[in-house]
Parts: C-alpha cells; sequence; structure tokens
C-alpha cells in the first residue's frame, strides 16, 4: 500500500511539474512581452516600470533559467506578487481558497449524494415514471450552462421570492457569531452550491444509472436473487455498491472542474473565492495571479485525483493486487 | 440505414432532430435572411417578446433584434462546436490510435502525457488560452479543442487496444496486411461509433464552454454568440429578464437536441454488431 | 508683499447645506456599495475610482470643493496667495492626528508633495513650475511657484495630493513601502477589517481632530461585482449606498422610484467624467480631417443618452465638458448628420479599411456604446470593427498607440488646466504612456493658445483664450465625443449628509449621519 | 424410487415478450437424490428452463406463458415473489457457469457467503463462522479460512466454483440446479467438481438438475436425461436407455460427437518444416508461459499440442507464429532463426504459417462482408484484382460453405460457418502450416465432428501441416500424427499418440485421462471401471 501512495504521488509530481512549466511557458509563449502585459493598470506603459518588471521577473535572462528560478520560487511556495496589489500572490489565495473550497465542497457533496441517490432511484424504477422525470431533470441540467441556470436561480430565489441571498457570504454588518455565524454562511452558500452542483449531479445520475442497470444484469446479482436475498438489499449491497466504484473515478475528476467551474459561480454570486480572483485578475491582465490560480486549481484537481485513485485502490479489491 | 431508422422510431429522436434541424437551418442562412446582421438598431429598445411581431421575440438594450441575435448565436455556437470538435476528434483518434495500435512505450508516452492534458482543470486551461493569445474565434476554437481531445484520444485508444487483441485483427496482421491498413481499414470502422457518440457529447461541451468564455467576456467581439447574449442581458436582467433567458433557453434546447441524439445514435449502433449470441 | 485673503470660512459651507445641528445622531453604520473592489486602499496608490472613495475617509486632503467648485477646508483651515499668484500659503488644523497617534504637521505636507509629484500623472506634469514646498511653522506649510499657476487650488485636491504620513513615507520608494500594508490617515475613520472579495470595514477614529465626528461607529464597503449584484442588494436593502457608476441606468430609475430612496446628482462635479473616444490622429486614414468629422456626425448623441446611458447623460459639445470652467457653450458642436458623414467620408477618400475599435470591459453601458458606434459608422459607410480588451491590454494598446479608436471617459477635475488640457499638448504625446496626448494631436498654434490659456490669472481672459481653443479642437475633431456621463448616488432617506461636495463620495464622510 | 418428486415442471412454455416461444411445453421432474442431466446445444433453452424455474427470467424480455412448476407439489407459479424467495437459496439452490461473475469481485467471500444464513434469518448451531468453514472444508477447499477472508478474483476458477457450491448447499437445499458448472473449467477441475457434486448430492440426498452440453458429463453423472433441442424435449429416460437406444437421430449425433477413444500409432518422419529450440517466455509479473520449449512440426503432419489453460499451449503458438516474442530461444524455419529476422523480412514469411482462432464470432470483423475480408487478405498475397472474387468464392467451396455467403456479414452466420470462413481466410494468405488454437472448443459439438473431418480434408488437399492446439486430449489422440502435452509452460510427454498414452505415461497424462468424464461409456483408456462400479451400487 505505502509503495503505491509513494509511486503514485511520485506520478503527480511529475505531472505537477508538467503543469507548471507548461504554464510558464504559455505566458512566455504569448504574443508579446510580459512584462509589458504586467505593467497594465498600474505602470502605464512606463518604460522604466518595464524595465523594473523585466528585472524583477528575470526576463533578461535565458528562458531554462528563467524556467529553473521559477521552479524554485514555486518549490517555495513563492507565486510571485501581485503588480496590482503589490502583495505576493500566495497571499492573496490562501485568503480567498477557505471560501473557494467550501463552495466546491459543498457543491461537490450536493452533487454526489443527490445525483447518487438520484440515479439509484432511476435505475430501481426504471422505464417507470419517476425513472423518466430523473432521465429529463438530468438531461436538462447537463445541457444548461450552470451560469445561465445560477442567474436564473438569483432571478427567480433572490428576486421574486427573497428567499436566499444573492451575493456573498455573509451578511454584512450583522455582527453573527458562533452558530448564527455560520447559519448566516450556509444561507449564503445555498444558491452558488446549488447552481454548481447541477451538472456534476446530472452527470452522476446518470452514470450511477447506467453503471446500476448494467451491475444489475451481471451473473453475481442473479446468484444473489437466487440465494433468495430480498431485492432492496440486492440493489443496495451489491448493485449500488459495486456501480460507485466507476463513479469514484468520475468523482476525481468532476471534484477537480467544480473548483475550476467556480470561476463562473464565484463571478455571479459575488463569492470571494479564487474563481473570482482569477477572473478580476484576467481583467486586470495580473497574469502573476491568473497563473497563480490556474496552478492552485490544478494542484487541487491533482491531489483529488490521487486521493481518489488511491481511494479507488483501497474500495476496489481488485486493483489492490496489480 | 438502420440509424436513420432508430432514430425514427423514437419520438424524442424525431424532436430533437427537427429542433437540431431548425438550428441548424437557422444558423446557416442567418445572413441570407438577416443580410444587416445581428448587429443592427432595428426599433426600440427593450421591446418585451410576442408584443410586436415584426420583432417576435423584441429587443434588447439597443433595440436590436434578439431573434436574429439568437439565430446568428446559433451560427457561432455550432461552428464552434463543430470545428473544435472535429479538431479533437481528429488529433484525439491519432494519439489515442496511435497509443492503442503500438502499445508498449509509444503507449505509455502519449497516454502519460493525456493524462497531463486531462488532470488540468479544463476550463481554467481555456480561459488562460485564451485570455493569452486574444479573444477569437480561432483562438477559442482552438482552446476548445486543446481541453477537449483528452477524453477522445483515451476512448481511441481503450478501443484500438482491445481490437487490436480481437482476433480478427490479429488474423488480418498475420495474413500480410500493413499496419496501417489494418488500422484503417480493420480497426477504425469498429470503433467508429462509440467516437461518434463522444463526439456528440462533445460539440455540447463545445457550446458550453465557448458561451462561459464569452460570458466572462473572452468571447470574439466581432460574432454574435449565446453566452455573450447571456452575460449582455444579465445587466438587465431584473428588467427584462428574457434577455437572459432566451439564449440560454436555445443553449439548453441545442444541447438537450444533441444529447438525445448522441443517446439514439448510440443505443441503435452496437448492439447489431456485437451481440453475442443469446446463451 | 501684499496678501489677498481667498477664504477664511471654517466649515460653514457643509454647515450650510447640512440638516440642523441638534438632529445630528452619533452612531449607527453605513453600507456602500463598492466595485470594483480597491487593490489597496491606501491612499494615492492606485488610480481607481474605488480605491479614493475608500481611502479618502482614511486620508485627507488639503481643500475640497463645494458642488459650485469654490474651495472649501479640510486639513487646511485656511489659505492665501500672493498677488502674483506665485505663492501659496496653508493654515493647518492644529489638533489633527494619524491613525497612531502621532500629530498631524507641516511636514506631512511636505513629504506628500514630495512624494506625489512623483507618483502622480497630473502633478508631474505642473512639478516644473512649482519651485518648491516648505513648512514654515508646525501647522503653515508653503508652496513656491515658478510662475502662476491659476489652477493651483484645483492641484491641490484629494486625488492629486492626498496627505500621508511623513514619519512613514520619509524615506524609499512609495509604491514599495512596508508601510501602505497598514494605511494610516489623518481622516475620520480608521481601518478594522478588510475580508478581501467580500466587504471592508472601516471604523469611527475616536480621536478624530473633531470632537463630535466623526458620527458614524462603522463604515463597510460591500463588494458586489457587478451592475445586477448591486442593484438585487440595494433593493434588498443589503447596502445603503450605490453609485449608478456601479448599476444600470434602467435600474437608477427604478431604485431611485422606491420608497425611502433618494437620489441626488450631485458629487460629480470635480471629476467630471466626459465620455469621448481617443482617435489615433496621426495614423492612415485617421490623419484625414473629413473622416475624423464624418466619425463625429455619424453618432447620434441623443441616442447615446437615452438608450446606451437610459438618460443619465448630457450630449457633449466638445472637448471641454459643461460642468467644468471656462466650457463655452457657443462652440459647435457636431450634431448627429449622416448625410454630411457619408458626404464626408467620401471626400476624405476612405478606402474601406478595417479601423479597430479598441474598449476594455468597464461595464455593460461601454459595451453597448462601443456596438452602437460600429454599427452607426457601419451606415455610413466606416468600417470599424471591436477590438476587445481587458482593461491592461486596452491600457496598453493605448500607451503603444497601435489603436485606431478607443472609447475612454475622464475626470476633468474642474479646471481644464488639471484635467483637458494635458490631452492636446503635443509634447504630451508620449508613447509609452496610456494618458495626456494618446491621440497624438500636433498643432503649435493649440499649444501655443493653451500654453497661454494655463497661465494666465485673469479669469475673463482665461474664457476666451479657452473658448478659441475649443473651437480649434472641435473644428479639426481631435476626438470623437460621446456623452458627459453622470452618475447620481443612491441611498436611503436616512442617510444624511451624504454628497455634500463636488467629490461625492470620495470625500470624508465626517459628516454623514444615520437616523437611527 | 417411487418417491414424490421435489421438482415436477408440467407443460411449460417460456415466450419472449410480444414474440415467439422459445421454450416449449417442457415437462420434466427430479426426485430426492437424483440427477437429472438437461442436454442441449447451444440455443436449445436449457439455462432458460432453469433461470424459468428459479423466477429469474429477465422479466422485460421474457416471460413463462403456460405451464406448471410443482416443488412439493405446490405450483411455483401462483405462490408468490415473497414465497419464491423464500425457497430459492434454503430449497432450492442454483450454481452457475461462470464461477468468476457468479461472485461479486469486490466484496470478501465471507461476507456474500453470510448472506445466505442472514437472507433467510437462518442461525446455524455453533455459529454461521463454523458452519461456513465446515461447508468450505466438505468442499475439499486446503485453506478455508484463508478463502473467506479471500476476495474472489484471489481464487483460482476451481476454487470459486468449490465456494459457490459450499454457499449452494449451506441450508441443505431439496433441489439443486447447476447450469454449466464446469464448462468453464479444465478437465482435470471439472472431474473434481463434477464428484464434488455427486458427493455433497449423496450425502444431502438433494436432487439435482445438471445442465450441460456434453454427453460425456451425462454419462459421468445422470440418473435421468433429458435431450433438448431448439426448446422442445427430443426424449427422455433413465440414462442407459439414452446412451444405449436413442431413439432420435438427433440424440444419436450428440452421442457420435464425443470422440471415440482411437489413439493413433504410426507417426510420420517428414522433415520438420518448423522447429522452435529452447523457447522461454516469461510474462511481466513473473509467471512462467514457456520454460525451455523446443518442438519440430513436421511437413504434412498434425502435431497436437495439449494442455489445460495456463499451460502454455496458446502461448507457443503465438510465439510461433510471431504475435508474441520469445524471451530467448529461436524458431527455425528452412534452416533459418526467424526470431532473430528484421520486422520486414518476419512480415515476408508471415503468410506462410495461419491460424484459426477459438472464438470465430471475435475472429472476423462484424463490419466486413465474407467476401471483403477474404479479398483483403488475397489481396495482400498477390492475387489481382479482377481474379479476387472468382478466388474467393472458390475458397468458400474449399471449405464447403454455400457460395451466396460471399456477401453476408458475419453475424448472420451460424457459429461453425463463421469458423468455415476463417478456415477460408488462412487457407487465402496459401499457408504451409495452419495452427488452429482451440478452433472447435466454442462450437457445438455436432458442429465439431465435422469441422475435424475438414481439417483432415484440407490437409490431404494441400498438403499442410497442422498445429492443432487442444486441451481434448482424445480429440489430439484420434487425429495427430504426433502429441505434445504440456504443463506449467513445459512439455511432460512427446510422440505418437500411441506412445504418449501407453502403459506407463507421464503421471499427468494419467490424471489427465482419468478427468475424462463418462468414461463407463466413452472408454478413454482411464481408471475408469473402478469408478463405474462404484457408481453402480447407489
Amino acid at each position: 500500500m505505502l509503495k503505491t501512495v509513494v509511486s503514485e504521488t511520485a506520478k503527480r509530481l511529475v505531472v505537477i511539474l508538467f503543469v507548471v512549466t507548461g504554464a510558464f511557458l504559455l505566458v512566455r509563449a504569448a504574443p508579446g512581452d510580459p512584462a509589458a502585459f504586467m505593467a497594465g493598470e498600474a505602470g502605464s506603459g512606463d518604460p522604466a516600470f518595464i524595465a523594473h518588471l523585466r528585472a524583477q521577473m528575470g526576463l533578461d535572462r535565458p528562458l531554462p533559467v528563467q524556467l529553473g528560478y521559477y521552479l524554485r520560487d514555486l518549490a517555495a511556495l513563492d507565486l510571485g506578487q501581485s503588480y496590482r496589489e503589490g502583495r505576493p500572490v500566495f497571499d492573496m489565495i490562501a485568503e480567498r481558497l477557505p471560501n473557494t473550497l467550501a463552495l466546491a465542497g459543498a457543491a461537490f457533496l450536493l452533487a454526489l449524494v443527490m445525483g447518487t441517490a438520484a440515479g439509484f432511484l432511476a435505475a430501481i424504477h426504471r422505464g417507470r415514471l419517476i425513472d423518466r422525470l430523473i432521465s429529463i431533470g438530468s438531461v436538462l441540467f447537463f445541457s444548461s450552462p450552470y451560469y445561465w441556470v445560477a442567474l436564473m436561480a438569483i432571478l427567480l430565489f433572490s428576486g421574486k421570492l427573497g428567499w436566499f441571498p444573492s451575493h456573498g457570504t455573509q451578511t454584512i454588518g450583522a455582527g453573527y457569531t458562533g452558530m448564527r455565524a455560520l447559519a448566516d454562511y450556509l444561507h449564503h452558500l445555498v444558491l452558488p452550491a446549488t447552481a454548481s452542483a447541477l451538472f456534476s449531479m446530472a452527470i452522476y445520475a446518470r452514470l450511477v444509472r447506467a453503471s446500476m442497470i448494467e451491475t444489475a444484469n451481471a451473473l453475481f446479482v442473479k446468484a444473489a436473487h437466487a440465494r433468495g436475498m430480498a431485492p432492496v438489499w440486492i440493489w443496495l449491497r451489491h448493485v449500488l455498491r459495486t456501480s460507485l466504484l466507476p463513479i469514484t473515478t468520475m468523482a476525481g475528476v468532476q471534484a477537480g472542474q467544480l473548483v475550476a467551474g467556480t470561476i463562473l459561480t464565484e463571478t455571479v454570486f459575488a463569492w470571494p473565492g479564487i474563481g473570482r480572483l482569477m477572473y478580476e485578475a484576467l481583467g486586470a491582465r495580473d497574469y502573476n495571479v491568473v497563473i497563480g490560480v490556474f496552478l492552485v486549481t490544478s494542484m487541487i484537481v491533482i491531489l483529488s485525483n490521487l486521493v481518489v485513485d488511491l481511494l479507488y485502490r483501497f474500495v476496489d479489491p481488485r486493483t489492490r493486487a496489480a | 440505414m438502420p440509424i436513420w431508422k432508430s432514430l425514427l422510431s423514437r419520438p424524442d429522436a424525431i424532436l430533437a432532430l427537427i429542433l437540431l434541424g431548425a438550428v441548424v437551418l437557422a444558423g446557416v442562412l442567418a445572413p441570407l435572411i438577416f443580410p444587416g446582421g445581428p448587429w443592427r438598431m432595428v426599433a426600440r429598445p427593450f421591446i418585451a417578446p410576442f408584443t410586436d411581431m415584426g420583432h417576435p421575440l423584441g429587443t434588447d438594450a439597443l433595440g436590436r433584434d434578439l431573434a436574429v441575435a439568437l439565430i446568428y448565436g446559433a451560427r457561432t455556437s455550432l461552428e464552434i462546436g463543430l470545428v473544435s470538435t472535429c479538431a479533437a476528434v481528429l488529433f484525439g483518434t491519432a494519439i489515442g490510435g496511435i497509443a492503442g495500435f503500438f502499445g508498449g512505450r509509444v503507449d505509455s508516452l502519449l497516454m502519460r502525457s493525456t493524462e497531463m492534458f486531462q488532470t488540468v482543470p479544463s476550463f481554467a486551461l481555456a480561459i488562460l488560452l485564451v485570455a493569452i493569445y486574444s479573444p477569437s474565434l480561432l483562438s477559442i476554437m482552438a482552446a476548445i479543442a486543446v481541453v477537449s481531445w483528452p477524453p477522445v484520444a483515451r476512448l481511441a485508444r481503450a478501443e484500438f487496444l482491445s481490437m487490436r487483441r480481437r482476433e480478427f485483427v490479429q488474423a488480418a496482421l498475420l495474413s500480410g496486411q500493413s499496419n496501417l491498413r489494418v488500422a484503417w481499414s480493420q480497426i477504425l470502422p469498429n470503433v467508429l461509433s462509440p467516437l461518434i457518440v463522444m463526439a456528440a457529447l462533445m460539440i455540447s461541451m463545445a457550446i458550453l464552454f465557448e458561451s462561459a468564455l464569452s460570458f466572462v467576456g473572452l468571447g470574439d467581439p466581432q460574432v454574435v454568440s449565446w453566452g455573450y447574449l447571456i452575460s449582455a442581458g444579465r445587466g438587465v436582467m431584473a428588467r427584462s429578464w428574457w434577455l437572459t433567458f432566451l439564449p440560454g433557453f436555445s443553449i439548453m434546447l441545442t444541447i438537450v437536441s444533441i444529447s438525445i441524439l448522441g443517446d439514439a445514435i448510440g443505443d441503435s449502433q452496437d448492439p447489431h454488431f456485437e451481440r453475442k449470441e443469446t446463451e | 508683499m501684499r496678501l489677498r485673503t481667498v477664504i477664511c470660512a471654517v466649515f460653514a459651507a457643509t454647515v450650510a447645506m447640512a440638516a440642523p445641528i441638534s438632529a445630528q445622531e452619533r452612531g449607527g453604520s453605513l453600507k456602500v456599495a463598492l466595485f470594483p473592489e480597491p487593490p489597496t486602499v491606501v491612499a494615492g496608490l492606485s488610480g481607481l475610482g474605488s480605491a479614493s472613495i475608500v481611502s479618502s475617509k482614511i486620508y485627507e486632503a488639503l481643500v475640497t470643493y463645494d458642488t459650485d467648485l469654490n474651495p472649501l477646508p479640510w486639513l487646511a483651515t485656511s489659505w492665501e496667495t500672493s498677488e502674483d499668484g506665485l505663492v501659496w500659503t496653508f493654515n493647518l488644523a492644529e489638533d489633527a492626528k494619524w491613525h497612531d497617534g502621532t500629530p498631524f504637521t507641516a511636514a506631512d505636507v511636505v513629504t506628500s508633495y514630495q512624494v506625489f509629484s512623483v507618483e502622480n500623472d497630473r502633478l508631474k506634469l505642473i512639478s516644473a513650475k512649482i519651485d518648491g514646498v516648505e513648512a514654515v511653522t508646525e501647522h503653515q506649510v508653503r508652496f513656491i511657484l515658478k510662475e502662476s499657476i491659476p489652477s493651483f487650488i484645483y492641484m491641490m485636491n484629494y486625488g492629486n495630493l492626498p496627505i500621508i504620513p511623513a514619519h512613514l513615507y520619509a524615506a524609499g520608494n512609495f509604491r514599495e513601502n512596508p508601510a501602505n500594508a497598514t494605511p494610516i490617515g489623518t481622516g475620520a475613520f480608521k481601518v478594522a477589517d478588510w475580508e478581501k472579495g467580500s466587504y471592508i470595514h472601516l471604523v469611527r477614529f475616536e480621536d478624530y481632530r473633531d470632537g463630535s465626528r466623526p458620527y458614524l461607529d462603522d463604515l463597510y464597503f460591500v463588494t458586489i461585482p457587478d451592475a445586477q449584484g448591486v442593484a438585487v442588494a440595494f433593493e434588498e436593502g443589503s447596502v445603503d449606498v450605490a453609485s449608478a457608476s456601479n448599476l444600470e441606468g434602467f435600474d437608477v430609475a427604478r431604485l431611485s422610484a422606491m420608497d425611502g430612496v433618494e437620489r441626488t446628482n450631485h458629487g460629480w462635479e470635480m471629476l467630471a467624467p466626459h465620455g469621448f473616444m481617443w482617435v489615433n490622429t496621426q495614423k492612415a486614414p485617421l490623419d484625414r480631417v473629413e473622416l475624423r468629422q464624418a466619425l463625429n456626425y455619424a453618432l447620434d448623441k441623443d441616442f447615446i443618452r437615452d438608450v446606451v446611458f437610459n438618460g443619465l447623460a448630457t450630449p457633449p459639445r466638445g472637448a471641454f465638458d459643461s460642468r467644468t470652467k471656462f466650457f463655452d457653450a457657443g462652440v459647435n458642436a457636431y450634431a448627429f448628420d449622416p448625410e454630411k458623414a457619408r458626404d464626408l467620408v467620401a471626400a476624405s477618400g476612405y478606402d474601406g479599411a478595417v479601423l479597430k475599435l479598441s474598449t476594455a470591459p468597464v461595464g455593460s453601458a461601454w459595451a453597448r456604446l462601443a456596438e452602437y458606434e460600429v454599427q452607426a459608422w457601419k451606415e455610413v459607410g466606416i468600417n470599424v470593427e471591436l477590438d476587445n480588451n481587458d482593461v491592461g491590454g486596452y491600457l496598453k494598446k493605448l500607451a503603444e498607440r497601435s489603436y485606431d479608436l478607443g472609447n475612454i471617459y475622464l475626470y476633468q477635475y474642474g479646471d481644464p488646466s488639471v484635467g483637458v488640457t494635458r490631452n492636446f499638448y503635443s509634447f504630451n504625446d508620449v508613447p509609452g504612456s496610456p494618458w495626456n496626448n494618446v491621440g497624438r494631436y500636433v498643432n503649435p498654434e493649440l499649444d501655443a493658445l493653451l500654453t497661454q490659456a494655463d497661465a494666465v490669472n485673469d479669469p475673463a481672459e482665461r474664457a476666451a483664450l479657452y473658448a478659441k481653443a475649443q473651437q480649434i479642437i472641435a473644428d479639426d475633431a481631435v476626438q470623437v465625443w460621446t456623452a458627459e456621463l453622470q452618475f447620481p448616488t443612491l441611498y436611503r432617506s436616512r442617510v444624511r449628509n451624504l454628497v455634500t461636495t463636488a467629490l461625492g463620495l470620495s470625500d470624508s464622510f465626517a459628516n454623514v449621519w444615520v437616523e437611527q | 424410487m417411487m418417491t414424490d418428486p421435489i421438482l415436477d415442471v408440467r407443460d411449460l412454455c417460456v415466450d419472449l415478450r410480444g414474440g415467439s416461444r422459445i421454450v416449449e411445453d417442457i415437462s420434466l421432474s427430479v426426485t430426492p437424490g437424483q440427477t437429472v442431466c438437461l442436454v442441449g446445444e447451444s440455443g436449445s433453452g436449457k439455462s432458460m428452463i432453469a433461470n424459468a424455474i428459479m423466477d429469474l427470467l429477465p422479466g422485460s424480455l421474457l416471460a413463462v406463458s403456460r405451464g406448471q412448476i410443482r416443488f412439493h407439489g405446490a405450483d411455483l407459479r401462483l405462490c408468490g415473489h415473497r414465497a419464491l424467495r423464500e425457497l430459492r437459496g434454503r430449497r432450492i439452490s442454483m450454481i452457475f457457469q461462470d464461477p468468476m461473475s457468479a461472485l461479486n469481485p469486490v466484496r470478501r467471500i465471507r461476507t456474500q457467503f453470510d448472506e445466505v444464513f442472514s437472507a433467510h434469518g437462518v442461525e446455524p448451531e455453533g455459529g454461521r463462522e463454523a458452519r461456513m468453514l465446515e461447508l468450505l472444508e466438505l468442499a475439499h477447499l486446503p485453506t478455508p479460512r484463508r478463502i473467506l477472508d479471500a476476495f474472489p478474483f484471489e481464487l483460482s476458477g476451481g476454487q470459486r466454483q468449490r465456494v459457490m457450491i459450499s454457499m449452494a448447499m449451506a441450508l441443505n437445499p431439496d433441489l439443486l440446479i447447476a447450469d454449466e458448472p464446469t464448462t468453464a473449467l479444465d478437465v482435470t477441475t471439472q472431474a473434481q467438481i463434477l464428484q464434488l457434486i455427486a458427493e455433497l448430492q449423496r450425502a444431502f440426498g438433494t436432487g439435482v438438475l445438471f445442465i450441460t452440453h456434453d454427453f460425456g458429463v451425462v454419462a459421468e453423472i445422470a440418473d435421468r436425461v433429458v435431450v433438448l433441442r431448439h426448446g422442445k424435449i427430443v426424449e427422455q429416460g433413465p440414462l442407459d436407455e439414452i446412451l444405449r437406444a436413442p431413439r432420435a437421430a438427433y440424440t444419436r449425433t450428440l452421442i457420435d460427437a464425443v470422440p471415440a477413444w482411437n489413439p493413433r500409432a504410426g507417426g510420420l518422419s517428414t522433415p520438420a518444416l518448423v522447429s522452435a529450440r529452447a523457447l522461454g517466455k516469461v510474462f511481466k509479473g513473473g509467471a512462467t508461459a514457456l520454460d525451455e520449449v523446443s518442438m519440430d512440426l513436421l511437413a504434412g503432419e498434425t502435431l497436437g499440442i495439449v494442455g489445460e489453460s495456463g499451460s502454455g499451449k496458446s502461448t507457443l503458438a503465438k510465439c510461433l507464429i510471431g504475435l508474441e516474442e520469445p524471451d530467448h530461444g529461436g524458431i527455425v524455419m528452412d534452416g533459418t532463426d526467424i526470431t532473430a529476422l528484421p520486422a520486414a523480412q518476419k512480415r515476408l514469411r508471415r503468410h506462410r504459417m495461419q491460424m484459426v482462432f477459438q472464438d470465430p464470432t471475435a475472429a472476423l470483423n462484424p463490419r466486413h462482408m465474407i467476401g471483403r475480408t477474404l479479398a483483403d487478405v488475397l489481396k495482400v498475397n498477390g492475387c489481382a484484382r479482377p481474379d479476387l472474387r472468382a478466388r474467393a468464392l472458390a475458397l468458400l467451396d474449399d471449405v464447403r460453405l454455400d457460395r451466396r455467403l460471399i456477401d453476408r456479414f458475419p453475424h448472420e452466420l451460424s457459429g461453425g460457418q463463421r469458423q468455415r470462413v476463417c478456415i477460408a481466410r488462412a487457407l487465402a494468405a496459401n499457408p504451409e502450416v495452419l495452427i488452429a488454437d482451440e478452433a472447435l472448443s466454442a462450437l457445438d459439438v455436432s458442429v465439431q465432428k465435422q469441422m475435424l473431418a475438414l481439417f483432415q480434408d484440407l490437409k490431404e488437399a494441400r498438403d499442410l501441416a497442422i498445429l492443432f492446439i487442444t486441451h481434448d486430449l482424445r480429440v489430439a489422440a484420434e487425429i495427430c500424427d504426433h502429441v505434445v502435452v504440456m504443463r506449467h509452460g513445459g512439455v511432460v510427454a512427446r510422440g505418437t499418440p500411441e506412445a504418449v498414452l501407453a502403459a506407463g505415461r507421464h503421471p499427468y497424462v494419467e490424471e489427465l485421462l482419468a478427468a475424462i468424464p463418462g468414461q463407463d461409456w466413452f472408454p478413454a483408456g482411464g481408471a475408469a471401471a473402478a469408478r463405474g462400479a462404484g457408481r453402480c451400487a447407489i
């Protein structure tokens, strides 16, 4: 087991190295001078400022050397400075990351639980009304841009009905503490989390349904029937459990995509996370921030993949042997 | 044609076909029906839908006809969806095919790289690409293709790999047919149907991707796209919700249609050929 | 030396505009919608309007201005100028303190000038004309000029010269000063906490120089990144104040019609945001005056006002905003005339080459404006394509002068010599900077005229010179003028004394109070 | 023997939903301690009958339309799902063909075994654990405790089937339905499993309904035989009667399909066409596939490679033909070691050896018509374009296929026809050597016989050397000039069939022989007499 953890982790490290190098080369390969890019809002294109930036970014050195420095800094968690705020990008991301993780985490759980439940219901009622409804629902959610769903949700639930707040993480100035503050946070979380979750939820529902129907045809399920087990138990203990394995892999991919997807949700709901940070940095051409968020997001994806892979090995005994 | 037959036997598929057909037709014919283009200001702003039959879906904040914009948006979405999907499918199939066919070191090298592309969050990467190379139809298509080829490659690899082990492929190789010929004439036709189903899915994803990019302000400014319309309508949502609702609804309908058709094609394809004897 | 006392009214104007003193209540909090979130709230560090809205609560300037642009005391309690206008003496508040307890002195003003004469683009332009600044006493500071600057008192505005503490900024690079991490000002409020992306929370500065002020306990600036969000937040009551610069025009009408909501158009007299378009006058075919005139004639400014800006604009007559001093209403403006535009296009020899209109994502009205312009020009036969950029890329295009046309709005700062004429001096065409003469306009006659007008003390003489300049600029169609923008402020009726000066929301808020 | 039947099926019909009748008017019965064999080829509907009895038919596709299924006199069709579920597993058990997929791959044996008890709320004396261990021991599983903790994939095929049988017998059922439980297993394992079932049946007095396609197995275990074809009963009766005097011609065919015991004596002494020299191959993970294997294939002979799964026989074939690279050793053809040749040279020689695979369905491109499949091969082997069709038709003649099949797709052909197409395709390359890798085992027994004859004819007509890979010693002994017996990647015996099977044979050969089922009726030179006597004593 330990060997697997080590080798899998090593594999991810290579991926991270690749992503970092890729991101680095991407910015360097972009048309134009990155220093001039970054001069943007603050620098007013002042040649002295650009020269200062060039030196600061080490652009006067040969490319491999630059990459070396870049990697070295990165190893020390130094993602560079935001020229716009003049602060370390790492700090800026660190202070917003909890919000993104809360949002993506809530969306992930919601999608996983609701999606699996829906897929389960649809599978056991295959061909009946409830299956049709769930199928239609999942096709609709799968097909809708979720930032649009988010906007519509604001229109309905914040605008018309006033049930949920439309922006931010808290009622500002309310001075809530303790449980009250948590409840307030959760109240703000409902719309963004649901809106982000719908797409993944639809994917899970479809996947769970398909996987369960396939598993339900497996011989061991028939064997369980032949053993006289109650159908409910067979669905739960044999079909669902076994069908969830492929979902685990999917969950790893989706968890990461959710983090990236928060760029949209956070923008719509004014949710102060790293997605919105990236969006705002994009507008201001604060490339260090953009790249920083990109790298952090990638790492979260890679990390969640790693966790899922290891989990999968743990859950599926067959892979453990291999 | 068995595909058509099976499509026409499903009411949902017929509906999807009609819808998608209408979208495609409108998109293709847009410049002929509305030669003035989507940006023309034709009436007073904020006409509500179904109130002025000259402008059935009403007008936007500048008095431009929303129906015309939606039709031109269809054109953009389809163009981007098709081109980027084609590029991704061709590239992905080539990479995956080579990996699956030859196996061994080539395979692990190609698949490791594919995996790397796949672990990077695709939306973030697309944003980065478009932002750095400045938004245009070309850069958007390229970015979408870049982030969407890995699943194709993986699918193609898996299919090629399993086909490569199939006995009819081995027999063909044994009979002296060249690798390329075997890959082309024996394997490719057999992996086409899962690839087609995947391509349908990818067109949907490409359309969603493009709309999301436009929404965050990274669309091609010369063309109208549904994502752009949503983002333009967003500011006036409280007053004229339909300006946001209708473009999103168009996306939804189009993608629902594509998904249904993709499912239907997927269902109709395999069993006929792949079915084993019943016992 | 005979001194002419200009003003010695302590706080009179503000009090005059406020409700009866007895009604003023202490306590309460105020929530102001703010976008974009400023990168910093240290005065003068960011050029963003939203940054100065927050920082002006924390820092102060020497003077502020009433809505007729008359200067009012702020950190300076009174000031005098010599007859020849070459010496300006400011008497400073004696009981002012920095948030860290250090007393405020004339040295702080000297340091601030030293910093911002380098860091501030507008101040930098006139710094050559200023011989020096000296602390006469602890509480008196004197500016000595080489030549007369009639607009000197407008140069002292908060945007140009906020006062920062000498004991923190005396040495080193301003932008990299570690003190930037913790803003320390003399203002009525100080920073309590800043949750990035959510809100900036300011609290009452207990040691503010005037015992009873400020009235508010807490001040929240709530970051809401889009117009729709601001509208919803204002509507549902989670913010008390919203500026129309963060709202869609029609929402302004809708929200100001709500019960318990007030609206004011004041507060922008100083800045006078003036919408126009840079035209790269040295790049063919835009070097043809006929084509530039055609660009102007082709735009329906009434349409822009009504549809693009939902009535929150005035059609401009030229380079001078009607709210700016020395604005000449008699200037020959470009009325909407597509026929004439078409003729001029033909006369210019324009061959149909595609021109690029550079824009930045600064709001949906601006996106609509650009789309309208492209379409309107298409109607008269000028082919223009949108070139969407993010803010940085847009400024880069301007700085490199690689643009053809570029929408923008600039503040005019009350006096044309501060905010307007700098855009036309041929020597202000400095590639690398996206500010000043970005249009690369070269006209020696105008240079001479403006130099004279900017230096003459006599208002009547200045008016005549500026009138002439305005006509030349208009005739030459140096720019395409689009709209004089209005940014009304919406607020709850229980909020009092919110906008009392020409600085609007970028004023101290020391007088603001809330009915409990 | 006049006990009441446990199971009594009367006039059972199964229909495709909204379609044709698949199973028609089946009547059969099983009494306690009796083994009834349901025999039939693929598509005869034998599994469907078993599923109908257990109420396990896929309800959306198939339904019992008529008839009675009486269990101890009560009609299962009328007793309701809940009552039926009570019976299943407790009083009627079932075991399946594929023991791998009949166990949930991701759960431990213990958990799955435990469900047998929990599903019926049974608490055996001494606790479940003890009972499970006891049952596994009864099934001759060596380390029951380890087995309980294992996952299915950690067990061998035979072990899994034993586990399945233990679970099936756990609650001491009256009836055991065994659906081809040994088909997926090696002969030696099959013999053990058959023995185990018989043993347990004796111990518990269970009635067994045993489904198979192999008359050898029938002869080994049945008390009573029901012969099924196209969903109808052809005939039924006691084993003796059926074997001795089958009334139906079809039954005769099935019985005749069991290979005769007829080891050939004289080998050829022609020069070697292909020789393997000390081939070695180790798979990733360390399993030895080939261990210093040497053999000669003589011109014009049939060489049998016999072995059970994992013996390395297929790897050997793949190495010879170039689908696998041996780790070391050489393959000599015409005096040159072809393993050392560059790839281009290898390809030039490819056509000289051709292969016929086990599964003809997988071996044909489903999207190519027969004509195209043949033409593709003819083309690369130098046939001019205008002649392609004529040559393809001639090939169909050679393999005795209707010429009209040339414009058909594989799925339109029967299994036997497809295998003939595969042979035709192999011939299209005009080879000198034909490798038949278990080429018969996926076919119905009646077809196997014809196919053997075809191989024999082709060999003579074309002067082919055939490398015949099989697990069936009897078949090899009957048709091959020489036989090589392999085990664990090595050669354990070689020579003419007679020599290999003569007295003093290798112990493994002995084991293989003994494992051949039904030797009472189909003698195979094994130790049949003694066991046969034992059976008669019941």
